[in-house]
């Protein structure tokens, strides 16, 4: 009768852990986990109704200053160590790939202008994208395709992925370090050429719609 | 003479390395505008395009010079950047179409701005902490164990339909020589050995015919041969006894003792 | 003068950080490592002037009766999660099969002829039932051991069960539709042939037979 399937299927039969026990069924299921899990995913692992959001939030004030934090990632959570304390940490560093200048680069103008054609990479960096480029960052994946965009042609578009907000301890792309700062400023809009005169520019290509408001808040 | 000509030879030869060198390590035409920009040491709003045109200018002209090879785009690049080099010098022309020369330069100016700050933004990004160097994950995570578990299926239908197959499967057949009427002696055999360590007590042979073969006429005369020749030979290996009254009286058998 | 290495040749210049602080190093070190680490291999990572013992203990007592705990591991010390939530960390997949052929076909035989013996299946079947076949049956709880059959040998017999009844929507075996509705709806469409008895039919075992005299037509 403990089988989860029956504790699912029985809604009413059996009642919901106490928060103290759910708390610590996720806190069990999160740690266990190498890779962030969605709040979805941490549910379908509990007894019926447990409430994965508040047991979340108690896990989360329960780990404030520990060795160890809750952290929100996307819409995901993980445990993860934390960063005060890296210095502790030599045996467990990985190498990092050796990102190129152009890599890097292509990879905050994803991030910040995300969703992002290859053609308005171009243009923002005012040089032609080696395909090499965008294998590596799909390989780490930290991008990955969007949607098509609508315009003719329907280019493919580029966004940032949940292993990239991982990976650089960003709760969400809002999250970015200057977003603000940089949409205030204008830099995040596409702006085209005055009179298409540009040398880069593909007049089928500019986009008036502005990927900016993706990260209006 | 010939040494300042070696001389200048050399310092030529130095200068168009340097710029070979400088152009490599350019990212295109928008990179080395940025770069220039830079000696003019003031904030990227307030750059000086028409400076920057003709900065820019004087570095191809001096790269034709020496005769190096410039990609295409940074060409292209040069031939705007005249152009909006005239269109900001020259007294703007009413009857022209097109954006002013001042649109223009502020667009290079906003790519300039974009460019710097894209890099700027690239810098902060990788600055921050990353995991596998500042921050790490649980370093022997317990994957989720999936077992697989399978549940068949069978409806009504399904087990009624099963019914009807068997129960009209002989009168379908295709014609086969039917020897459902014959028990074979291997049959009975295997069948009365298994049976006789229960044997301990004198049993009627008609006993251990096996089910369903007791009615029809035929199959029992079929089984109860078969089983006759098996307790013969299960007599010959000493494993029962056999015990008949009289002639056609019905034969008995049992375990033999000490089996 | 602050040179790591300074640290550890000048004890006296550096005090030793607080015990809490010393806690979550310990907790991040555990927390991160792919293996159990002794007790000095914990205390090589530390700060100088740390004892790892006592943080140690700490780090225990914080963890007990937690979704995750401090355990020892030989003369080594791991972070695990706690060994009542390992249902937790297994997820079942449900995979839904059809019934073979030999098994519905069996099923269906126990089901109208019940109780009815290996022997007895086989004949009417025509070939030899495999092991497996029962076995899955008896799995299924779909078919259990009846009482053995009074005659030599005393073979076993099946019969169906309720968990049967319930699956496919009986009140009783009784209620399996007889041949002759087979046939009226259409499952059977050929009458027997006349003068043909049926190899499953016995003359002088009608009483063992149980209920197959309940489908007679």
């Amino acid at each position: 009768m403990t089988h989860p399937l029956a504790d699912s299927q029985n809604k009413s039969l059996f009642p919901a852990p106490p928060m103290a026990e759910q708390e610590r069924m996720i806190e069990a299921i999160l740690f266990a986990s190498a890779a962030p899990l969605t709040q979805a995913e941490i549910a379908a692992r509990l007894p019926h109704g447990c409430d994965a959001a508040e047991a979340l939030a108690h896990l989360h004030r329960r780990y404030v200053g520990r060795g160890v934090n809750l952290v929100r990632v996307g819409d995901a959570y993980a445990l993860r160590t934390a960063p005060d304390l890296a210095y502790l940490m030599q045996s467990e560093r990985v190498e990092l790939r050796k990102l190129s200048r152009a890599a890097i680069e292509t990879l905050a103008i994803i991030a910040y202008h995300q969703p992002v054609t290859r053609a308005e990479i171009e243009e923002i960096r005012g040089v032609a994208l080696s395909r090499g480029t965008i294998d590596q960052l799909l390989e780490l994946e930290w991008i990955r395709l969007g949607r098509r965009r609508m315009t003719p042609g329907r280019p493919v578009t580029f966004v940032v992925t949940t292993e990239f907000l991982d990976h650089f301890g960003l709760e969400s792309a809002r999250d970015l370090p200057g977003l603000r700062e940089l949409r205030e400023a204008g830099l995040l809009d596409s702006r085209p050429m005055p009179g298409r005169a540009g040398v880069d520019e593909d007049g089928d290509d500019a986009p008036e719609t502005g990927q900016s408001e993706l990260f209006e808040d | 003479m010939t040494d300042d000509w070696v001389n200048d030879s050399i310092a030529e030869r130095r200068a168009a390395e340097a710029l070979i060198v400088d152009v490599d390590g350019f990212e295109g035409p928008l990179d080395l505008l940025l770069m220039l920009s830079r000696t003019q040491k003031v904030d990227l709003r307030r750059i000086s395009v028409l400076q920057l045109a003709e900065q820019y200018l004087v570095f191809v002209e001096k790269a034709r010079e020496l005769r190096i090879e410039l990609a295409a785009d940074y060409l292209v690049m040069a031939a705007w950047l005249a152009y909006l080099k005239s269109r900001l010098l020259l007294p703007p022309d009413p009857g022209e179409d097109g954006p002013s020369g001042e649109e223009l330069a502020a667009h290079l100016a906003f790519q300039l701005e974009r460019l710097q700050a894209m890099r700027e933004a690239a810098a902060r990004l990788m600055g921050r902490d990353q995991k596998g160097r500042d921050f790490f994950v649980r370093g022997d995570p317990q994957p989720l164990a999936v077992s697989r578990k399978t549940v068949y299926d069978a409806s009504l239908l399904d087990l009624m339909r099963a019914y009807a197959r068997l129960r009209t499967r002989d009168e379908f057949r295709p014609y086969a020589f039917d020897r459902t009427d014959i028990y074979p002696l291997e049959a009975a055999l295997e069948r009365l050995s298994r049976m006789v360590p229960g044997a301990a007590d004198w049993t009627s042979l008609q006993a251990y015919l096996p089910e369903g073969w007791r009615g029809a006429p035929a199959r029992k005369r079929s089984a109860v041969a078969s089983t006759f020749a098996a307790t013969l030979e299960l007599a010959k290996q000493g494993q029962i006894e056999l015990r008949q009254s009289d002639t056609f009286a019905p034969l008995h058998l049992r375990r033999r003792a000490g089996q």
